[in-house]
């Protein structure tokens, strides 16, 4: 019982960071960049849902759709203001700008909401399932995170694959010079790229804190470092490669604290990632570019 | 006469490097002779100095060899508990606190050197942002191992475990380094001038690598991968070989930095820490040595100097370093500066770009 | 060559920054970059300055906080009393060594007489070897780890060591015959959590409590906790010794919660506050012991007066860290008024005068009655076991 | 343009002959060579024999696997079949570098100069493993540093005077024109010391005098340095003019070898092949 019961726990802060990696990797994809200001993002949104039903005590729905709305422009403005003006300039100074917002974020949301950790309330309402008469608990918030995640997934998979606006994002993501040639917007359709991100990363910062309640200006930081590698690990850029890493990363962090040890699973879990990536370099469902000669 | 010109163009931006740090050194240690720096400033001194060397070496990797690496504190950690523990077991053995600061040095620049060769030769078989995040993997693997050490030190030597309670030390036995809470009670040993050497030995080595056949590898193996390969050069060997260097000092200077505080820990030397070693990397300009030591000294004193905003200190910072990379790397930005600095070229002597830059 | 030419203007700035402080010839206190003292602009003749440091920002910045907020008031409530009168400025260390000894040598600039932190083990053990060399007298509030003491004669501390509290839960658990299997969670990457735990583990031998699960987690993966709750669950365990901070625990009583596990918890001081923590139901918290030397909803008048002026001034419940600030300040003052400590004498005459005072007088504050300190700067305090009983805390004896 | 080669280098005043090579080891050998890809052949049964100084070529329309067979040669693919002996030397498993070091250079049909160093440091670093001088030599920068890069600047200069060049070996290669960065390649590709180079395509790009020039050039790498040359080229007056040999392929096979001549007249090659490019 012991061993489902990890499984379980591991699936459920894997999809977690699945939800979280599912952002990244999208951003990645489309703009080309490590956007490490993610993870704020994501704690932005927990703080705001946590105003929204704490302090006006309106109903957890009402609090994502003003995380995400509060995420969404929060994204576009970052975009515009700190990464659209390094267009064309070296990733690396992208990343490090994006470094900067997410300093600004922490200190920001220091000011604003103060240091002492807030403990936020689950959004999940509903009891925990349980089986084998107690010994095994699946709660609300596992489920709600695993659909979450597979919804998102799947919408982000035919949203790409089928709308206008999905495809001139691919085009873009294969050659964003072309993508210009063919007529198509490229600031537009990255900017769209962080709003949906951004959005994204509202409800993953939901989530996250229904799971893990400790809210504090930092939330959203290690969380986000933990998910960057899990959508390294599935393949950058992939979209069910993040999904896989996340989930991945989590049952094998949960499994090395199980069976291992607690003390040196930061040590292990990353080996792990680093023997995966040796044997697949371009992580698990990410495809190999040989350059062309 | 063309080759005369090259010959001193090349060496006028090495001479420039040098003279700077020569002169900063000079003026600073007089100012601190004659007691005229605040005490913080002296604090900063030797700081400054394992920054400038950690700045310069990471952009080893990340300017000239065109890898990305994010895990540049875990050498740095590496180094500074192997030179913390040197200095502790020298003690009683060499009598010059120097001398034992010059061993610690070495030590911490071998171990972090053995260091990068075994994070090296698997992680440089990856290219791009995977090996990023392996060297990122390697700084927390790194960090989760020496935050769970415990070493001592007693008449039958020195001991380590994984525990307090599993260290036995004997009678008189002395705890080096205790887990989480770091190494406490270290005899600092690091002076200004100290870092300064190490700081003229980093220059020295790194822009000989640079200007040698070896850089000219290494900066082909960035450039175009498949050509370098196709006329000899061992691709991975000469990535390996700036990387190993870089960790050396990198380790050299984690030693320096470690033995300037009575008491370190080893969460200092995690993911933050690398991201600001790369942060005065990137702002200095990738390649460009002269740049880091630049870069890596203004941006160590920009939050001191901001400790007058209080809680306003952080986010101002972050304010500034946004700016200042939207300044220096946007295009938009470099095309109205170049059209400034082509007015102003009218007027001054026309110049060429540096080939070091 | 652009780039570097900007670079080069900035570094110029803050070397002529630099020149600045350095043409001053008294220690700069408005030079340093613009930098205006931290209470009033014209310090007036005779003011004690007090230094302290703590994480403002990040992770750990709730105690810096905390710490900050305690000093203020108490150094605020000080001065209106018309006698001695002291300055306070606090500087942001980010719990971090190398950052605390800047702080220190900010406040050195400044012309602090007496240290009055670092907020955290770590930084208090670097800032600690500096006092001790210059001859500056520090009395932390919550640098609770043994080493941070034997720097030097001159540092004390006003919280218990973490030593002592592993001690004295491993006993306080044996003595009432709480626990028959025992598992602990701790912080493996905190050095104050990892300092109780090692000394508990070596109590527990001692006294015979039989440990079954040993469950490590880090600041880098604290995001999950679940997996450890369950293996003290699997172990069989029937009381969870918590030597980690409220947040943390707060994770592990939801997690519990959620699988049906009620093992009986023991937190030590770092538990303090959870109660107060925004969004946290106190119903999960039913039963928890800790020891703690403070207790925010105490009749006593004294710790309502400070909780009820807390509140009121900086909007949210002191904890045990603002408490401990609170007390030091007091403590320095009881001191500096009964050895009759003037604003004139240099940091080092302060710092005898208050060795003297500190090892023998007694003081009565908000974390206890009668504390007195040893040569080697430990405190000597009563522990107090607390138990939640409808989110307060109740005696336990 | 003879007057740099008076000045450096040793011109022989006759022309070699390909009888002349007769009886000696031939410079390449490959058997049999075949890849596929994904169980696509892109390249299959592929023989060719290259003597010490012969210029050969190897035309064929496009996507016919030209490069592929050069990227096989080079090491940059491992054949799936078959073998490549350079000097006599087997390169099964072997990586570029050292396939390189067998006597093997070669010319990329989409330029690839390291673009940020001179032209100068680009043929540097084609010398690299001429350049005898140990890493710890050139940390310390000894004084055998300093006499190797001595040799080796002399060395690097020559060679770009050969092709005319010395006037822009301060320049950054990439911001050459395109020509010049054309033969730039082919000096970083002679600098390491070849028995035989490969060049992708070096008219591409060029207008007719220039590649008239290039032609002279071409036969006269050959006659100074020695070596044999193998070329991928489109330009067929070029081809013709100056290959001793050529073969050509479609679909990843050789359809025909011969001298120029030969190939003229084969009739497979014209349907394959010449046939649209008759007015050549």
């Amino acid at each position: 019982m012991g061993f489902l019961q990890y499984l379980i726990n591991g699936i459920s802060i894997g999809s977690v960071y699945a939800i979280i990696a599912l952002g990244y990797t999208m951003v990645y994809g489309i703009a080309k960049m490590l956007n490490f200001a993610h993870g704020d993002v994501i704690m932005v949104g927990a703080y705001m849902s946590f105003c929204v039903t704490n302090y006006l005590g309106l109903p957890a729905v009402v609090g994502i759709l003003v995380a995400m709305v509060v995420c969404t422009v929060l994204g576009i403005i970052i975009e515009g203001l700190a990464y659209k003006p390094l267009r064309g300039a070296s990733s690396l100074a992208v990343l490090i700008t994006a470094i900067g917002v997410s300093y600004f974020l922490q200190n920001a949301a220091q000011l604003i909401w103060g240091s002492a950790p807030k403990n936020f309330t689950s959004i999940v309402t509903f009891a925990p399932i349980k089986l084998f008469g107690g010994q095994l608990t699946i709660t609300g918030e596992v489920i709600i995170t695993i659909l979450a995640s597979v919804v998102i997934m799947v919408a982000l998979t035919l949203f790409t694959g089928k709308t206008r606006m999905g495809k001139a994002m691919r085009a873009v993501s294969e050659d964003r010079a072309a993508a210009q040639l063919m007529g198509i917007n490229v600031n537009q359709t990255i900017s769209m790229t962080f709003a949906i991100g951004s959005a994204l990363a509202a409800i993953a910062g939901v989530l996250l804190c229904s799971t893990v309640p400790t809210l504090q200006p930092t939330t959203g930081s290690m969380p986000g470092i933990r998910a960057f590698t899990a959508a390294v690990f599935g393949g950058i850029g992939s979209i069910p490669g993040a999904m896989l890493g996340g989930i991945l990363l989590g049952i094998i962090e949960t499994m090395t604290k199980a069976y291992l040890s607690t003390q040196f699973s930061d040590a292990i879990v990353f080996l792990v990632l680093i023997v995966v990536l040796l044997v697949k370099p371009a992580g698990l469902m990410g495809k190999v570019v040989q350059e062309k000669v | 006469m063309n080759k005369i010109k090259q010959y001193f163009k090349t060496h006028s931006y090495n001479i420039a490097t040098y003279g700077i740090v020569i002169i900063a050194y000079v003026v600073m240690q007089y100012l601190s002779n004659a007691d005229m720096l605040s005490r913080s400033v002296n604090g900063y001194l030797v700081p400054i100095c394992a920054y400038i060397v950690l700045a310069v070496s990471l952009n080893l990797v990340v300017g000239i060899s065109g890898e990305l690496s994010l895990g540049h504190a875990g050498f740095m950690g590496v180094g500074a508990f192997a030179g913390i523990v040197t200095a502790a077991c020298l003690q009683g053995v060499v009598d010059s606190d120097f001398g034992r600061l010059m061993a610690a040095l070495l030590v911490g620049g071998v171990v972090a050197g053995i260091a990068g060769v075994i994070v090296g030769v698997p992680v440089l078989r990856l290219r791009g942002d995977y090996l990023a995040i392996v060297t990122l993997a390697f700084g927390e693997i790194l960090k989760n191992i020496i935050g769970n050490l415990y070493i001592g030190k007693d008449e039958t030597g020195i001991r380590v475990a994984l525990s307090q309670a599993e260290l036995h030390l004997g009678a008189g036995g002395k705890v080096i380094l205790s887990g989480a809470l770091g190494a406490t009670g270290v005899q600092k040993l690091s002076t200004f001038f100290a870092g300064f050497l190490l700081i003229l030995f980093t220059l020295f080595v790194v822009l000989n690598l640079i200007n040698s056949k070896e850089g000219r590898a290494i900066k082909a193996v960035r450039d175009n991968r498949i050509a370098a390969e196709s006329v000899g050069i061992n691709v991975t060997a000469f990535r390996m070989k700036a990387f190993v260097v870089s960790a050396f000092l990198a380790g050299m200077a984690g030693a320096l930095y470690g033995l300037n505080y009575s008491a370190v820990s080893a969460s200092k030397f995690g993911f933050n820490t690398s991201i600001d070693i790369l942060v005065f990397v990137v702002l200095g300009g990738m390649g460009n040595i002269l740049g880091s030591v630049i870069s890596a000294t203004v941006l160590y004193v920009l939050p001191e100097a901001m400790r007058g905003l209080a809680d306003y200190r952080m986010i101002l910072y972050a304010v500034v370093l946004i700016l200042v990379m939207l300044f220096t790397w946007s295009p938009k930005v470099k095309e109205i500066m170049s059209v400034v600095t082509a007015k102003l070229g009218g007027i001054f002597k026309k110049k060429e770009v540096g080939t070091n830059e | 060559m652009k780039k570097l030419f900007a670079l080069l203007m900035a570094a110029l700035m803050v070397v002529t920054m630099f020149a600045g402080c350095g043409s001053a010839e008294t220690p700069a206190t408005d030079a340093a970059g613009g930098e205006a003292p931290a209470t009033d602009a014209a310090p007036t003749a005779g003011t004690i300055k007090i230094g302290s440091s703590g994480p403002l920002t990040n992770d750990y910045a709730v105690y810096g906080k905390a710490v900050e907020y305690g000093l203020t008031l108490a150094f605020e409530e000080i001065n209106a009393l018309g006698g001695l009168q002291f300055e306070l400025r606090v500087e942001d260390d980010e719990a971090d060594a190398e950052m605390a000894v800047n702080a220190y040598n900010t406040l050195m600039d400044w012309g602090m007489q007496i240290m009055a932190g670092p907020t955290t083990s770590g930084s208090a053990a670097a800032a600690a070897a500096e006092c001790a060399a210059d001859g500056v007298f520090m009395l932390t509030p919550s640098a609770s780890d043994a080493a941070v003491i034997t720097a030097g004669d001159n540092v004390f501390q006003i919280c218990f060591t973490d030593p002592n509290q592993g001690v004295g839960s491993a006993d306080f658990i044996s003595s009432h015959n709480l626990a028959t299997k025992v598992g602990v969670i701790y912080d493996s990457s905190n050095p104050y959590s990892v300092g109780i735990y090692t000394k508990f583990m070596e109590q527990a031998a001692v006294v015979g409590l039989e440990v079954v699960a040993e469950e490590a987690f880090t600041a880098d993966n604290k995001a999950d906790l679940s997996t450890q709750v369950t293996k003290c669950q699997e172990a069989g365990c029937d009381l969870v010794f918590l030597p980690i901070y409220a947040a943390e625990a707060a994770q592990v009583l939801t997690c519990a919660d959620k699988i049906d596990y009620n093992p009986a918890f023991f937190g030590c001081d770092g538990l303090d506050g959870i109660l107060a923590t925004e969004g946290f139901d106190p119903a999960l918290a039913e039963g928890v012991m800790l020891l703690t030397p403070f207790d925010a909803s105490s009749s006593d008048p004294q710790t309502q007066e400070f909780v009820a002026n807390y509140t009121a001034k900086f909007g949210l419940e002191p904890n045990q860290f603002a408490a401990d600030a609170y007390d030091v300040a007091y403590a320095i003052y009881q001191a500096c008024t009964a050895a009759g400590v003037t604003a004139d004498m240099s940091a080092e005459e302060i710092c005898e005068t208050m060795i003297a005072q500190f090892t023998s007088m007694s003081f009565d504050g908000l974390t206890g009655d009668g504390m007195t300190w040893a040569a080697d700067g430990a405190v000597s305090k009563l522990p107090m076991a607390v138990k939640i009983e409808n989110g307060v805390y109740v005696g336990v004896e | 343009m003879n007057e740099y080669s008076r000045k450096m280098l040793k011109v022989p005043t006759y022309n070699l002959l390909r009888e002349q090579d007769m009886g000696k080891l031939p410079v390449l050998d490959v058997r049999n060579l075949g890849i596929d890809f994904g169980g696509l052949t892109a390249v299959d049964s592929f023989n060719i024999t290259i003597g010490p100084t012969e210029i050969s070529g190897l035309i064929g329309p496009n996507g016919a696997g030209k490069t592929t067979i050069f990227n096989l040669l080079t090491g940059v693919y491992q054949p799936t079949r078959g073998s490549v002996l350079i000097n006599g030397i087997d390169t099964k498993g072997m990586p570029t570098h050292k396939v390189n070091k067998l006597g093997i250079a070669r010319t990329f049909q989409n330029i690839r100069l390291f673009s940020e160093m001179t032209a100068l440091d680009n043929v540097k670093v084609g010398m690299h493993n001429e350049i005898k001088c140990s890493f710890v030599s050139s940390l310390l920068h000894l004084p055998s540093y300093h006499k190797a890069e001595k040799a080796a600047n002399e060395k690097a200069m020559e060679l770009l005077d050969f092709m005319g060049l010395a006037d822009v070996a301060n320049v950054k290669a990439g911001s050459l024109p395109y020509g010049v960065q054309r033969r730039l390649e082919i000096v970083r590709a002679l600098a390491t010391n070849p028995s035989i180079i490969l060049l992708d395509e070096p008219a591409a790009g060029m207008n007719p005098s220039e590649t008239m020039e290039l032609m002279h050039q071409i036969r006269r790498i050959r006659d100074t340095f020695h070596i044999a040359i193998f070329l991928i080229e489109h330009d067929m007056n070029l081809v013709m003019n100056v290959c001793e040999a050529i073969a050509v392929v479609n679909y990843g096979r050789i359809i025909a070898k011969g001298t120029p001549e030969e190939i003229r007249q084969n009739p497979a090659v014209i349907e394959a092949y010449l046939g649209k490019e008759d007015g050549e």
